[in-house]
């Protein structure tokens, strides 16, 4: 697909959450874009701070542990972080929005699903009942739901959750919103309609061009819908690049590590390279290389001091000093 | 639905019965009524006499048949203090009752309902704490003892209210603040914590995504989700004070049934205090009965489980 | 041991923060509220070295000193800090004297209330089917019904004393225990070890001694906590209302009572014992609310 | 799965362990069942007593079956410790000390502590982070190799299916519709639910074919499955016979079992 203008882009984006065990610095210097048309896809372990990175741009930390302390949230070149919660609200839903995770608690249960549509539809646009009704129908038709008058009148717990995930959906893209992002929408369904939900995602994106930014730790969603890839580690971004082209090479030891510790659908191996020991505390991290104390090839270099961003190839960078060598920017 | 509260009116029902048995065999297990409503001074015929009177010279399952069966029609025996049927004392009085807790109630909603939101919104700042002193303060303050130091106050050193009995509006300010205290509280906290629940929740998210304004996410999702439980605790409030409003009554004298059930207790009217057991049991399942109607109407997910 | 869940300093969801976010400004992790803790020492160390420390007799009457007001007042003197009441007795001694009784009662119900719902809470849940839908009946239906009218029954049919008391607060407390018990249970029993603990052989019992009871202390604990503050009031309202434990001995609910109707002329009389009352429970429920936070913060919905 | 660990019972079938109903057993040879089939959960945040030193939840399975010595019990966890990897210091600790692959290494020594002949392995993986994943299954793989061990293993991700097991069978609401060796049904799936299957994982290849076969459809539900083939609603090959009859397992390649009217 090809891309049109930077929507979207983060410039080292820092975001702390106090919490009783300590500061938490969960999003640690962020940069990436994500351009009209393009899915860029965030891939990391769970705790790295993908869903933190995600609620930063909408502005939605948890209050009031969680706080932007640095950085800038660029949405079409508008810097989103000195804006006020009522600027903000208008942007939400309108410019940009975001499909959460587990369906099954997403949606208000004492609401039919009507009116939590009609609702997001209200926000943005004024008119008489029986047309945003019909608006809402329409929503429903395009995410693919079957009987879409009858199911306005359903609550969601008579729904299944690849049914509300779609609603979700509906809801999230009604705006509609330049931007949207996914945060693992489909982990919590089942593979068959896992698939289901993807390619009606394409879909959407297709036909409304908006910029998705795909939160997953799966490669093989990164691999069937995303354009370029963001990898990120304990509060930053290690390597990003097109997706094809960090399938093929990946340059960042864990980009390398994660990739080779992933067993193949497609081929039988006897035994996966194992990463050994786990992701640092995010309130007690390393000063060098967040990765280095699992990294096979750190030195003492890597241990004092955190990466500089390197170009290792067109649109790719990586934050490993092992990169240096190659052509920097 | 209808079949639910039809199950619902039978295990109603069934706990009646129970209930009326264990009240009729406390009466016996622990000696002969009789014998508490005679005086000191009474002589052997004179409880003969009375034993017959009351029926109680017959076997104790005679005894138990003739008091369901009466109890069936309505009639719990007389009171022996006001010399009339227990029943009939009983309904004189509930209006007092019913009219005394319904103004405390919704009083206690109008403060505790928006009090517990703010502080659920503002959670930890001034607002928030100040309210959870509040509770913490209502909660273990003695109803009794703040009556007391009510009618100390206001009537006694000001002047301003009058301290007991019924009668003109001002009657009904002290006693409606000895009730509400504990009800603000108590409403404040679950209100509190249930918006709590409610906003640290994905559809609160979710709403906020869709740029909607705080003031729709609060007065719309959180308020019904929230109020759930409230519905839940006015149920449960409204019996316990139609049937426990006995301490506030009796500190104030007024003249509900709560001050009868202390009367009955105090002068070991046993018909009398029979009865007001048994009928405020009444009052409590069909109050029961309707918050969970009430309950399936706010919630979905329960009105086709 | 708290429970504390190692997952957080890893896992930064939205979901932790929940819990990490200054709980309404109170509970901060092992923050012991030190006023609640010195008041509740106190009370135990007055209760019991009672006979130490009471200056007087608590039933002795002395009809020359009635109602005589406290040292601070005028017409007061030290000899009856706090006044003596319309029989000439030592406020300050029968407060004393009664704190004995409030502790005594609430002592003695909770273990009793407390164990007996701990045990059906746990049988109940683990069970589960009928015998747990036919217990959790009987606990639906002891709730539902008024408190203060089962004592005041007991009262009357079975006599006013310490036993009625405790017997009547029993009555009311272990439905509580055991629903809260039973739900805890219940989440238990759905964790995997459970499931693994019969696939290692174990029986009921030893499941339910060694794996699901140590999981549901810290509720009980917090549970026992919680309700001190309740059976003290319950205590006192019972007293108040003339079915408590029967005078001469001194409760506080009977003193507030007694008080009432020298309320114009004696105000100290109901309003110090009430005093103590309000400081007492007060104490305990913030106690019980710290350890709650600090024990098992997911209890706070249900409680 | 439960039905084997008997933790339900069954409405009909039997369960067979080297020969014997499991359901028919009481008494010392239950205990024997008890020791020689073990488990290993999906979440091992709830698969651990918090209340219990991570040396007694191993022993468990040894203390509560066989009359053995603390002594004993202790030389045993110390081995199987060692085994997983963990060290021996471990077994004082409490399980909120560990972290999510370490504590999935306590559950498996706890399952290898009796000496078992076969473990399942419910998910034992998916709830661990990728790059713990990995140890885990090597693990897994390590253990096979020294001891003579039966895994079944319970899984919904094709490619750790692929890593560890032998045989695979597939599932379709509570009947096996395919069995085959490993390489045999991922060399050529037959069934057209295991195709499905195969279509919808996604491998971690930009450059995959991708074979659209979408499914349409939900999952019915277990409780009132469709009549005949349970699959036939949801099957883009499904024929008349298909809601009427309830298909065979027929042999189409060595040891290659499918259930379905195409075959």
């Amino acid at each position: 697909m090809s891309a049109g203008p930077v929507l979207l882009e983060l410039r080292d984006l820092h975001a702390h959450l106090s919490t009783r065990w300590g500061v938490v610095r969960a999003v640690d210097g962020v940069s990436l874009t994500v351009r009209e048309g393009e899915t860029l896809g965030l891939v990391g372990e769970s705790g790295c701070g993908k869903t933190m990175t995600a609620l930063s741009i909408l502005r939605l930390l948890p209050q009031p542990a969680g706080r932007i302390v640095a950085g800038q949230i660029l949405l079409e070149g508008e810097d989103l972080v000195p804006k006020s919660e009522r600027q903000m609200r208008r942007i939400r839903g309108r410019r940009i929005s975001m499909i959460l995770q587990d369906p099954q608690t997403s949606l208000n249960p004492v609401f039919s699903v009507g009116n939590q549509l009609v609702e997001a539809l209200r926000v943005h646009r004024a008119g008489p009942r029986r047309r945003l009704r019909a608006l809402a129908q329409e929503a429903l038709r395009q995410v693919r739901v079957a009987a879409p008058a009858q199911r306005l009148r359903d609550f969601p717990h008579q729904m299944s959750g690849g049914m509300k995930q779609r609603v979700v959906g509906a809801i999230a893209v009604s705006g509609p919103p330049r931007v949207l992002i996914a945060d693992e929408p489909t982990t919590a369904l089942d593979v068959t309609i896992q698939l289901q939900y993807l390619t009606l995602l394409e879909e959407i994106q297709e036909r409304t061009r908006l910029a998705m930014l795909f939160i997953t730790h799966d490669f093989g969603i990164v691999a069937r819908i995303c354009d370029r890839v963001a990898v990120m580690y304990a509060g930053r971004i290690v390597e990003s690049g097109p997706t094809r082209e960090l399938f093929a090479a990946p340059r960042h030891p864990y980009t390398q590590a994660l990739m080779a510790a992933v067993p193949r659908m497609d081929e039988s191996v006897e035994r996966l390279p194992a990463i050994d020991g786990q992701p640092p505390a995010l309130q007690r991290l390393p000063p060098g290389c967040r990765f280095a104390p699992r990294c096979r090839h750190a030195d003492d270099r890597c241990q004092r001091e955190y990466p500089a961003v390197f170009a290792v190839g067109r649109e790719h960078e990586a934050a490993c000093w092992r990169a240096e060598s190659s052509p920097s920017r | 639905m209808q079949r639910y509260i039809l199950r619902r009116l039978m295990q109603g029902a069934v706990l009646l019965v129970v209930l009326a048995i264990v009240v009729f065999a406390l009466a016996r297990v622990t000696g002969n009524p009789a014998d508490l409503l005679l005086r000191e001074d009474a002589t052997a015929e004179d409880r003969a006499h009375l034993l017959k009177a009351l029926g109680l010279d017959r076997p104790t399952h005679q005894q138990l048949l003739i008091f369901l069966k009466g109890a069936v029609r309505g009639d719990l025996g007389d009171s022996i203090r006001y010399r009339k049927p227990a029943v009939e004392v009983f309904f004189e009085r509930l209006p007092n009752t019913v009219g005394l807790v319904s103004i405390a109630l919704v009083g206690a909603m109008v403060v505790a309902i928006p009090l517990g939101m703010l502080a659920a919104v503002g959670r930890g700042t001034l607002v928030d704490r100040a309210a959870g002193a509040v509770a913490v303060l209502g909660i273990a303050t003695p109803s009794f003892w703040l009556g007391i130091v009510l009618i100390y106050v206001f009537s006694i050193q000001l002047g301003w209210l009058p301290s007991a009995r019924m009668g003109t509006p001002a009657h009904y300010v002290l006693p409606v603040i000895t009730l509400g205290a504990f009800l603000v509280a108590g409403m404040m906290r679950l209100v509190r914590s249930s918006v709590l629940e409610v906003l640290d929740s994905e559809f609160v998210k979710l709403a906020r995504i869709k740029g909607l304004t705080q003031t729709v996410v609060l007065w719309k999702h959180c308020l019904r989700n929230a109020l759930i439980p409230v519905v839940t605790l006015f149920g449960v409030f409204f019996a316990l004070l139609v049937t426990g409003a006995i301490v506030t009554e009796t500190v104030f004298a007024w003249p509900g049934v709560g001050r009868l059930t202390y009367e009955a207790v105090i002068f070991r009217d046993y018909p009398l205090l029979q009865a007001v057991i048994l009928l405020k049991a009444i009052i409590v399942l069909g109050v029961n009965l309707v918050v969970d109607i009430l309950y399936a109407y706010l919630d979905p997910r329960v009105r086709y489980a | 041991m708290a429970r504390v869940d190692t997952r957080l300093p890893l896992d930064v969801g939205p979901e932790t923060t929940t819990a990490a976010a200054p709980a309404g400004g109170r509970g901060a992790l092992g923050r012991l509220p030190w006023p609640s803790f010195l008041i509740i020492v106190g009370m135990l160390l007055v209760a019991l070295g009672a006979p130490l420390l009471a200056p007087h007799s608590a039933t002795e009457q002395s009809l020359p000193d009635k109602l005589q007001p406290p040292a601070w007042q005028d017409g007061g003197s030290t000899r009856h800090l706090l006044g003596t009441d319309l029989l000439g007795r030592d406020v300050l001694s029968r407060l004393i004297y009664g704190a004995r009784v409030s502790l005594t009662v609430a002592a003695a119900a909770l273990l009793a209330g407390g164990g007996i719902g701990l045990a059906v809470g746990i049988v109940s849940g683990y069970a589960g089917g009928r015998l747990d839908s036919l217990l959790m009946r009987v606990v639906d239906a002891t709730l539902t019904f008024p408190t203060i009218l089962i004592a005041l029954l007991l009262a009357v049919s079975l006599g006013q004393g310490l036993r009625t008391m405790v017997i009547a607060i029993t009555l009311i407390l272990w439905a509580r225990f055991a629903r809260v018990v039973r739900g805890e249970v219940l989440t238990v029993k759905g964790r995997d070890f459970v499931a693994l603990a019969r696939v290692h052989g174990c029986s009921h019992v030893r499941i339910m001694a060694m794996h699901i009871l140590p999981n549901v202390t810290n509720t009980f604990m917090v549970l026992l906590s919680l309700h001190i503050g309740f059976v003290i009031l319950v205590e006192a309202s019972l007293s108040f209302l003339g079915a408590g434990i029967p005078p001469p001995t001194p409760s506080w609910g009977q003193m507030v009572a007694d008080g009432r109707g020298q309320i114009a002329s004696a105000w100290w009389l109901s309003f110090l014992p009430g005093v103590a009352i309000l400081l007492v429970v007060l104490a305990f429920n913030l106690f019980g609310d710290w350890l709650r936070d600090w024990l098992d913060p997911r209890l706070r919905q249900q409680l | 799965m439960k039905l084997l660990l008997r933790l339900e019972q069954p409405t009909s079938g039997r369960v067979l362990l080297d020969g014997r109903d499991v359901f028919t057993l009481d008494g010392t040879a239950f205990r024997e069942y008890r020791t020689k089939v073990q488990a290993v959960f999906q979440d091992p945040w709830s698969s651990l007593n918090p209340r219990m030193r991570v040396r007694d939840t191993i022993a468990e399975a040894l203390v509560v079956n066989r009359p053995v010595s603390a002594a004993q019990a202790q030389a045993r966890v110390d081995e199987v410790l060692q085994q997983v990897g963990l060290a021996p210091d471990a077994g004082g600790r409490y399980p909120h000390e560990f972290s999510g692959g370490q504590r999935q290494r306590i559950a498996l020594a706890s399952a290898l502590a009796s000496s078992p002949e076969l473990i399942v392995l419910d998910e034992p993986v998916s709830a661990l982070d990728v790059s713990i994943r990995a140890q885990v299954m090597n693990l897994l793989k390590d253990l096979q190799a020294q001891q003579p061990l039966a895994y079944l293993l319970v899984a919904h991700n094709l490619a750790t299916v692929r890593y560890i097991a032998h045989r695979t069978a597939v599932m379709y609401l509570g009947k096996i519709v395919e069995y085959a060796p490993t390489a045999s049904l991922f060399r050529a799936p037959r069934h057209p639910y295991t195709k499905a299957l195969f279509a919808a994982a996604l491998p971690a290849n930009p450059d995959a074919p991708r074979e659209d076969f979408v499914l349409a459809g939900e999952v019915p539900s277990p409780i009132d499955p469709p009549t005949g083939c349970a699959f036939h609603p949801r099957c883009p090959f499904a024929m008349a016979d298909c809601a009427r009859v309830a298909p065979v397992a027929r042999e189409v390649d060595a040891g290659h079992l499918v259930s379905c009217h195409l075959y």
